[in-house]
């Protein structure tokens, strides 16, 4: 199994390209929301990180920043949209209610303890709501994650393994 | 003025037996109780006759006493001079099937409080228009307000409490045996705790 | 009759076959054999004029509305079960994820409603403060409705003015509670934290700024005729209908009904302050009839004037003190009920709290505004085009967090 | 050129018609004239932003906010000061925080914390999750020591939900202190 320096470079640029244009879906539901707005807004202005574009429908996004809490009821309703999405899709967790329920763990009878449970989460960000700051912080992260993924390097070694 | 009205009201509905409640340690509101049946003639008289004309329903609230259930209407006279607000409870004591009449008709915003009643606290209500579930989807069981609601373990498949996010382990206070514990102890004197 | 024939075939021109067809059949009925139905289509939960997670079955007859069914829930976080099961002081932190655009007005209702119960008596610079605040925060959340409004409407820049000023009043609470959003300042008995000489002074600078940013938003948005054309004469809430549904705030003021508890019954200290009541039809020149989309805007556009200008006379006049009444470590309320209202951004917020005694509520019950503004869809919603329903949505200004609770 | 097809067609429609019906061909233009002159006084005023406005936005990564001294970000608990007394863990509306503790052997001296309360129980585990955590700050209001504290970190983001809870008790945890200690009198 060879790893050539042509497949490398290839590999890098393609994720370059991906880590710098994520297209988030315009996917608010509860207080983490008004956070997620106010980093889309002039202060923190999400467009620095070229992920500033919101996208109406899911088929046009490749991440989900999961803002709130999700209940019960919503739960399929966002598993249908995460299906929906094209690959390479991202799951941002944004909040203590995505993460884990956040306050609403306990007496919760209708809240889902975590978005986790339903999709699969690339990157947790901290907070009740978090702070701008921090779901940028969370967004480097997960392009962070994507930088080290080797696209065509999983090819080739399933090509020749 | 609400003496009054419960004058007013005993009078012209001798069936309703109408009791004025003052709060029982002197702070918070008084609040007037009638019989579930005569409900309907005394919203109509509130609203159009009663000289306080309660022309809005604020708020349906529904409280389980455990023996009971009672039904709060809070009712408003949005008067620029006098403004009131009142709140009309009626008492229900089958709790297994607890069913009373709709007032949708005299306010529409009871459309969707008596809703809400019902999907918290299971109260029916007769001859309402689109009488389902509001908050919680169609297929849920049971009425969560009531306080001898346990939640279901799984709803859709879905876990509603998982065990290994309950920090079941964290919370287990004092489980340690006694050798366990001296060896935590030790290691944390060691840390200088 | 020409006319009328031409209008019923606009969209048929270029199928000469069924003009044919069609008109063998007199205007205005419809052949037995063209089969018609109404298309349902669903607005959310994931939809950006939405605000949140509504979801909207909308059944449409082409363009038109025929029927329209809010289905709420999709936010129910189960607040009042939480609040059975937490103490008095326990509950503000979840009082304040209700309407997370106003948490401090959520704070200050049920902050009343627990010290009337109580009996505490709340220092006078703790009830300047909480004035200031609750002001404040009315501005800052009228600020998002404007913002968004325009950005259902097609319009994006206002949506960044309105969160450059918002950010100076999220700023300003940040440093008077540490903070952003969900603030957990106004406590029973008072408030948390004191304000300092340096943050009225930036107050200070902020009312002035803010005062000349409003006027530009009158230019840049108020009187654009495409934002008018989108709202004059939409979506009419008449009296009658607020007063069945109970409908209250901007709402039943843009009807034009000089209803607002802040003068009607007046609490904090909104007795002594001077302000207006600003309702639908004031301003005969904005145009519109009363009780439409503009009208609703219009009121909280003027809204936030009057706040500056109630913002300004309280900082003139703050008294020094402490900020912390006298409460017991443990709240215990006595046996009883009540049912406070006051007047929120959205409008009226009630709570119904039922005290046995303990520690913790018996019951705690919310009135939210935004629950009976989104009962009045099904009523509005039919005859409106779908665009139009968008912009009736969205200037009744919900927040689903507080409707479903 | 759009417009201009436009009017044309309006103008051969206009001849067609009676002259009662002039008005709404003079409506029409008015309302053309509207639409544009009021996006152009708009224009002007985003125009004058342009021009005349600093910029808000702050360049995150390398320019940061200060934030202020009672800023509410990641809970710290100063484990070498704490008495596990409990009272967060009570007061906590969201129930996230656990302590175990132990009363300290008989035989041991009885150390003090800095302001001088006697520590009568050895701290074996202080545990918050982090994910669970509502940042209301009852908590710290409560605490008699003063050991529990908001902290100004709040760039942690995490892989796995896991990693958000902390042992306070830990000795990674307990090296923090110098920092955050030095946070606060920032």
């Amino acid at each position: 199994m060879q790893d050539g320096i042509v497949l490398t470079k290839v590999d890098e640029f393609l994720s370059w390209g991906r880590k710098n244009s994520l297209w988030p879906m315009t996917f608010g539901l509860a207080c983490c929301a008004i956070e997620m707005m106010a980093t889309g807004a002039n202060k923190y202005d999400l467009e620095r990180f070229g992920c500033g574009a919101f996208m109406a429908t899911p088929r046009r996004a490749d991440l989900m920043i999961v803002a709130g809490t999700v209940t019960l009821k919503m739960a399929t309703r966002v598993r249908t949209l995460w299906e929906q999405m094209a690959e390479p899709k991202y799951v941002l967790s944004m909040g203590s209610c995505a993460n884990k329920g956040g306050p609403y763990w306990q007496h919760g009878y209708h809240v889902l303890k975590g978005v986790e449970e339903v999709v699969p989460v690339d990157v947790y960000v901290p907070g009740c709501p978090p702070r701008p700051e921090a779901l940028i912080e969370g967004i480097m992260t997960l392009q962070k994650k994507i930088a080290s993924e080797r696209l065509l390097r999983k090819k080739w070694i399933k090509h020749v393994g | 003025m609400l003496d009054e009205l419960v004058q007013e009201l005993k009078s012209k509905f001798p069936n309703a037996q109408v009791q004025l409640h003052n709060p029982p340690e002197g702070v918070g509101s008084s609040s007037i109780e009638i019989t579930p049946q005569s409900l309907r003639e005394v919203c109509f008289y509130l609203r159009d006759q009663s000289p306080l004309k309660f022309q809005v329903l604020q708020v349906i609230s529904g409280i389980d006493y455990v023996d009971y259930l009672e039904v709060c209407y809070m009712l408003a006279n949005f008067d620029l001079n006098r403004s009131y607000e009142m709140i009309l409870k009626v008492k229900l004591s089958d709790r297994v099937n607890p069913s009373l009449d709709s007032v949708s008709d005299i306010w529409p915003a009871a459309n969707w409080q008596e809703r809400e009643c019902y999907d918290m606290l299971g109260v029916v209500f007769k001859n309402h228009p689109d009488f389902r579930r509001i908050l919680c989807p169609d297929d849920w069981e049971g009425f969560p307000l009531r306080k001898d609601y346990v939640a279901a373990k799984f709803y859709n498949g879905m876990q509603v409490y998982p065990d290994h996010k309950m920090n079941l382990e964290e919370r287990s206070y004092i489980i340690h045996s006694k050798s366990q514990a001296e060896e935590l102890q030790k290691k944390s004197l060691a840390k200088g705790l | 009759m020409i006319k009328e024939n031409d209008k019923q075939h606009e969209h048929l021109d270029h199928h000469h076959d069924e003009e044919e067809v069609m008109e063998d059949y007199e205007v205005g009925t419809k052949p037995e054999s063209l089969r018609s139905e109404l298309l349902t289509l669903n607005m959310g939960p994931q939809h950006p004029a939405t605000h949140g997670v509504l979801r909207i079955e909308i059944k449409t007859d082409s363009e038109i509305v025929a029927e329209a069914i809010p289905h709420i829930g999709y936010l129910h976080r189960c607040m009042e079960k939480h609040s059975e099961n937490l103490d008095y002081r326990g509950i503000i932190p979840f009082v304040d994820r209700m309407d997370y655009l106003a948490s401090i007005s959520m704070e200050v209702g049920y902050a009343l409603t627990v010290e009337k119960m109580l009996g505490t008596e709340v220092p006078a610079r703790a009830t300047f403060i909480r004035t200031l605040v609750s002001e404040l925060q009315r501005i800052a959340s009228h600020l998002v409705a404007f913002g968004t409004y325009a950005l259902d409407l097609g319009a994006f820049t206002p949506f960044l003015y309105a969160f450059d000023q918002r950010e100076k009043i999220l700023r300003f609470f940040e440093e008077i509670s540490g903070a952003r959003l969900l603030y957990n300042y106004v406590w029973i008995g008072g408030v948390w934290h004191d304000i300092t000489e340096g943050q009225i002074e930036f107050l200070r600078d902020f009312l002035d700024e803010f005062e000349k940013e409003l006027d530009e938003y009158h230019v840049l948005v108020t009187s654009n005729s495409i934002f008018k054309d989108r709202t004059k004469d939409v979506a009419i809430i008449d009296l009658k209908t607020c007063f069945e549904y109970g409908a209250t705030g901007p709402v039943l003021r843009g009807a034009g009904y000089r209803w607002d508890l802040r003068k009607i019954q007046p609490y904090l200290l909104y007795n002594q302050l001077e302000f207006d009541i600003p309702v639908g039809g004031d301003h005969p020149q904005v145009g519109g009839v009363v009780g439409d989309c503009l009208s609703r805007y219009y009121v909280r556009m003027c809204e936030m004037r009057e706040s500056v200008k109630i913002i300004r006379q309280l900082i003139e006049k703050i008294p020094a003190g402490p900020i912390m009444g006298k409460v017991p470590k443990i709240i215990k309320l006595p046996k009883g009920e009540i049912y406070m209202r006051t007047e929120c951004p959205r409008g009226e917020l009630g709570y119904h709290l039922v005290s046995d005694g303990g520690k913790e509520p018996y019951r705690l019950k919310v009135k939210s505004p935004c629950f009976t503004h989104v009962s009045i869809l099904p009523k509005i919603g039919p005859g409106l085009m779908i665009a139009d329903f968008v912009a009736a949505v969205g200037s009744i200004d919900i927040v689903l967090g507080e409707v479903d609770r | 050129m759009k417009t201009s097809l436009i009017q044309e067609s309006s103008t051969s429609d206009v001849s067609r018609k009676d002259k009662e019906e002039t008005s709404p061909f003079v409506q029409y233009f008015r309302n053309i004239f509207n639409a544009v002159s009021s996006t152009i006084k708009g224009m002007s005023i985003t125009l004058n932003y342009v021009l005349t406005r600093k910029p808000t936005s702050i360049e995150y990564p390398e320019v940061r906010e200060v934030l202020p001294a009672n800023a509410r970000m990641r809970l710290y608990n100063d484990a070498l000061n704490c008495i596990a007394c409990n009272q967060c863990a009570m007061a906590c509306p969201v129930d996230c925080i656990y302590i175990t503790s132990y009363p300290r052997p008989k035989d041991l001296e009885v150390p003090k914390t800095e302001d001088g309360t006697p520590k009568r129980q050895v701290l074996v585990q202080y545990t918050i999750d982090t994910s669970l955590c509502c940042y209301c700050g009852l908590c710290t209001t409560v605490c008699p020591t003063e050991c529990i504290t908001h902290s100004h970190d709040y760039e942690f983001a995490q892989y796995t939900v896991g990693q958000f809870k902390y042992d306070y008790t830990d000795e990674d945890i307990i090296a923090w202190r110098d920092r955050i200690l030095g946070q606060k009198n920032k």
